[in-house]
């Protein structure tokens, strides 16, 4: 990979990382309301895989969306606005922290109802192959979610059609409170995939380049022969969203988490593979943090969506009552 | 005109819609070698293969969710749900999912699909097989539903919703297929959310749709026989609802009974007897009365469901009652 | 007596029918180690140990299942789902299983359940996730369906709940937790099917339930201000509806408003206004209006969130309008 | 296995055939109204089982039900009265073809959403499980049902829970008019097990020896251990349902499967392990067909349910509108 692409890489997870911070701050304040799901200790797997997709790829995911926001190009101020619920927000403020999505961007949104937008996934996939483009889409999902009928359905349709889909478990080992041997008959998710015959495998979400590399393959995979599962093992920092009382981790488990921190591990490789100096890193790191700022500052300044807007978007076609 | 059924009308749209644009696919259980449950779909299969008509397995969730993501996409999916009793297995699709896509994201997405599926009791299904359950569909925004009552409007009435770029949900009779009408050879459309007078009449307003327009007209022909002229309107469309009509009716008559299938309580009569008497108070001279079914989950027994069904002469009390 | 939240009063009756009732038992999503994610089962799950309250993956259709079936073997499970929106991923156990068990095979199951579940908007949690769609769960008859508004309600609705032989869906208002009144200490039932006036007047009738309810008697203080006293009665069970309350109150006032959170199409106020002017259609001397959400989508945004709701400003509009 | 028993069986067998071929008639009679899913060559699956069970075991099944209607020993009269609408009926005429149960005989009924019934046998087994006792639910569901999201729920939790069930899929090859290959990633029903890392095994439906005795097996192993999977190969000779135009098999598919008759197969191996003679089988089957006939004559002569009955069973308490 090209160093600009790598340092990029390294920007979207340090960006990511800073934005979320700003924003658990923002929501204390109470300048951001409804849920707050930060995906902080997870930015290596959704920069790895939009890192490895390409432009006619499709992505997916749930309400854990700020990552691919903004792996995708979706600015810090849209996506900051957003969760202020301002006009200038990615989406005009209706959507906030869940449903962020940018349709120019092929980031066909986060979405909050676990595991339900499988199927809609499917649906994205199908339509590349009715069209014959080799567009693939990538629909990511919790650990959680393959418990639900939606992954059941849809897992079985992709097969069945051979759709291009790369599906995506982020195994981050809960959800909610809820430990995955609590909630799912197999610990190693990828198991399930074996129930659909779709080739699979499991891999350290922790280690972006590891990701990177695997969806690649995956994709390469999946745009030749259909399906594939990837499980991709990693780790939330933070409470399932803000004000979670974590009674169902102890703090050890949590801080050994945290020694594989994936910008940590990831500086380090671009350091060791002398892909860039301290210097850089530490400038991008800058950067990173004084886009958060600007985006505050244009969150903070942005107007409020006009009542007029309650009656728009609701219907392409003017609005029924 | 030629007189065709329900079944060709709306079998006609789909597949003038299919031939006009190859966007428009469908898929769904049993669409294709079966030829459709209600056969309404015979000979698509043979016809645009199996890549437009696209059989399914038996998983309604991803029946609507795929549809939904290929809608999303540009391509126009015709989803069909055998019946609406099987539509609670896809609820979460239909509801938080296709009706509200397009307003979270602040109108990034357009969900140009169609949900055809079909209601009704009355041919000893059983309980879970045989609601009629339409106002329940139609109490979520960002849902249009459309329920005919004629050939003429199922055919075009479908050809709109296949060209609308929201999602509706259709719903037909599952005892309506074989009721004839006239349906002319040109290609035509119906609007999506215009009710229609089709029966006109100065004596009481019946509002109806679906099977229970089947009920109204019959019950006006028998009440015509004693010099009772009852004007008839189908509602047509049940969201976005179109009330001017039943109040231009009003004007004439004074009297109101909203004939429906489904159960009475939290049904399509509610809201037209409360939209009814909030707008057009002073224009009536008699409680509005709803003919309805019976709040029983449908039993086999033929006998007890008819019981449990309105019929045409409780249509027929209940307007002698609102003329009392 | 004391005066504890909503959230006490539905905890105190959980725990007091788990401490009386071992065939009790709990199953939903987080209700065990986290303690219910609106912290209503706080200690539950140390109390009474994982077999009587079990955390379940997030599986709604089974969670329900699961209940039904353990419901038909004589136990008494209380399914939590987390919120109303989720119930649509349940929808068919709920509506055509749990509802006609009992009638589709002629009386010979009992389904001695309870679902337990949150609805309601102002929270900012976006389209999918506000939702007050109660009337369309009320539309299933097989089902009964609670929606208590005050601490002394919930805990007496709950208990009879848990006790009664038929399934129940008990439906606590998201936003009402905090909500306090007086409770009694000692033991208390309040029967299912009872609609009561929870503020005399006699100038206007506001009917409400749950959100609906805060809703009308912080609008009732209001107008007592300007002298204007209105009864406001709380329907507390949607399915069976008790209508008699609101009939007796309109021989004094002569006015309706409903106040409900859910969208008004469809809604719960189409029910009441509708059978009320089908049966008490000579008492009403103004239209009857209804107060509820506009018909939209939730936005995520609190001011569009707020200007769609129904405000405490729009119950005393509606009730100068019908006073007019 | 005693011999009488074995000459149970066999007349269970033979009665199943004999009422629906009875049945048949009176729908083409008009006699019979609604649904009416026949059970012809699948007779060894329901039988085989249901000889298995203990008396404290539940068994659970969908639509196509009436096998197991009368091999618990719902009698043919009861059944027929059902078929016919009658207040004699063993769901008094409310539930039909595709709703008998008879709860005193632990059989918890025939469901008509396909797969709805998966999370209610894992609750059935719940129940069993919370009071201690050692009753095991068999569940049976055909091909078509395992690709619905019930399916998934109900086999997760099964198994996350332990729950004392025996998931039985009769695989008939078709759900309605599509072959199992059109439907299901895994033909191999079987297959699916393994996702939930539920042991399970595959048989042969048209032998009823066989399934019993695996059914043994199997009955065993989840009273000890938790959840088991069987798959059972069998094929409906009928239609789907009565007015199939069964466009989607030829007939010589339908020949070939129907030179393995059930019965057929039972009778011989009844002859040649010299378990009866062939007059004791005729007898028996002469039995079948004259309690058909009685059945026929009871439920045609059977009362109507009264117009009272409308708002009766609805709920335990007062009915209320
Ligand atoms: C159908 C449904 N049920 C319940 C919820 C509530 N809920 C939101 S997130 C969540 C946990 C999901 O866990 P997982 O899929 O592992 O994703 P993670 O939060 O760990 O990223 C739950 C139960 C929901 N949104 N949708
Ligand atoms: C949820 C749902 N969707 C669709 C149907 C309509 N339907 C009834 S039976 C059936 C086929 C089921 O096939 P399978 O499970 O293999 O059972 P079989 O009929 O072969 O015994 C279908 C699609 C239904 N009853 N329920
Ligand atoms: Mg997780
Ligand atoms: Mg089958």
């Amino acid at each position: 990979m090209k160093k600009e692409q790598l340092l990029d890489m390294y920007y979207q997870m340090v960006l990511i990382r800073r934005v979320e911070e700003a924003a658990a701050e923002l929501y204390q304040q109470g300048k951001i309301g409804g849920f707050l799901h930060l995906y902080i200790g997870q930015e290596a797997v959704s920069t790895g895989l939009v890192a490895a997709r390409q432009p006619q790829d499709r992505i997916i995911t749930a309400y854990r969306d700020h990552g691919v926001a903004l792996n995708v190009g979706i600015s810090a101020r849209q996506v900051m606005a957003e969760l202020l619920g301002k006009a200038t927000g990615i989406s005009k403020g209706k959507g906030g922290s869940m449903h962020m999505a940018d349709v120019e961007k092929n980031f066909w949104g986060g979405h909050a109802i676990v595991g339900a937008h499988l199927p809609i996934a499917a649906g994205l996939a199908l339509g590349d192959q009715y069209r014959g483009s080799d567009g693939v889409t990538i629909c990511m999902f919790g650990d959680g979610a393959t418990n639900i009928g939606y992954f059941h359905e849809a897992l079985n349709l992709s097969k069945v059609w051979k759709l291009p889909v790369l599906w995506v478990c982020e195994n981050n080992q809960y959800g909610m409170g809820t430990a995955v041997e609590r909630a799912s008959a197999v610990s190693e998710i990828r198991r399930k995939a074996d129930g659909y015959a779709i080739p699979n495998m499991a891999i350290d979400g922790m280690n972006v380049m590891e990701v990177y590399e695997t969806a690649q393959k995956a994709l390469a995979h999946v745009r030749a022969a259909g399906p594939f599962l990837l499980e991709i093992n990693t780790y939330r920092f933070r409470g399932h969203s803000m004000g979670d009382p974590e009674r169902y981790r102890d703090k050890e488990e949590v801080a050994r988490w945290q020694e594989n921190d994936p910008i940590g591990i990831f500086r380090r490789w671009l350091l060791e593979n002398e892909k860039a100096s301290a210097e850089t890193l530490d400038a991008i790191e800058a950067r990173a943090a004084a886009d958060t700022d600007d985006a505050i500052r244009f969150a903070e300044t942005s107007p409020e969506p006009t009542l007029d807007e309650l009656f728009k978007d609701i219907y392409v076609e003017a609005n029924h009552g | 005109m030629a007189k065709i059924t329900m079944r060709q009308a709306i079998s006609q749209a789909l597949w003038e819609e299919m031939e006009r644009d190859e966007n428009v696919f469908i898929l769904g259980e049993e669409v294709g070698i079966w030829g459709g449950t209600y056969a309404v779909t015979k000979g698509f299969y043979d016809h645009f293969g199996e890549k437009r008509v696209r059989d399914t397995p038996i998983a309604e969730a991803v029946i609507v969710g795929a549809a939904i993501g290929a809608a999303m996409t540009g391509l126009r999916p015709i989803a069909e749900i055998m019946t609406i009793n099987f539509a609670f297995s896809a609820m979460d699709h239909i509801v938080n999912e296709a009706a509200k896509m397009r307003a979270m994201f602040g109108g990034q997405m357009r969900v140009p699909m169609v949900i055809r599926t079909v209601s009704g009791g009355g041919r000893q299904l059983g309980a879970t097989h045989s609601q009629t359950p339409d106002a329940v569909f139609a109490h979520f925004p960002g849902l249009k539903v459309v329920a005919p009552g004629t050939p003429y409007d199922a055919k075009g009435l479908l050809k709109a919703a296949i060209r609308s770029d929201d999602p509706v949900l259709f719903i037909e009779h599952a005892t309506m297929y074989q009721v004839r009408g006239e349906v002319p050879e040109e290609e035509y459309l119906v609007p999506i959310g215009q009710s229609k007078i089709q029966r006109p009449g100065r004596d009481v307003t019946l509002a109806a749709y679906s099977k229970g327009l089947d009920l109204a007209l019959k019950a006006a022909a028998q009440l015509a026989q004693e010099g009772i002229e009852a004007e008839v309107i189908d509602l047509r469309t049940l969201r976005p609802l179109d009330m001017q009509p039943i109040y231009q009716s009003l004007e004439k008559t004074n009297r109101l009974v909203v004939v429906e299938e489904g159960w009475k309580s939290y049904g399509v009569g509610a809201e037209i007897a409360a939209r009814t008497q909030e707008e057009a108070f002073d224009l009536l001279d008699a409680p509005i009365l709803r003919v309805a079914q019976k709040e029983v989950p449908l039993p086999y027994n033929s006998t007890l469901e008819q019981a449990a069904l309105p019929q045409v002469v409780d249509v027929i009390a209940a307007v002698q009652e609102v003329l009392r």
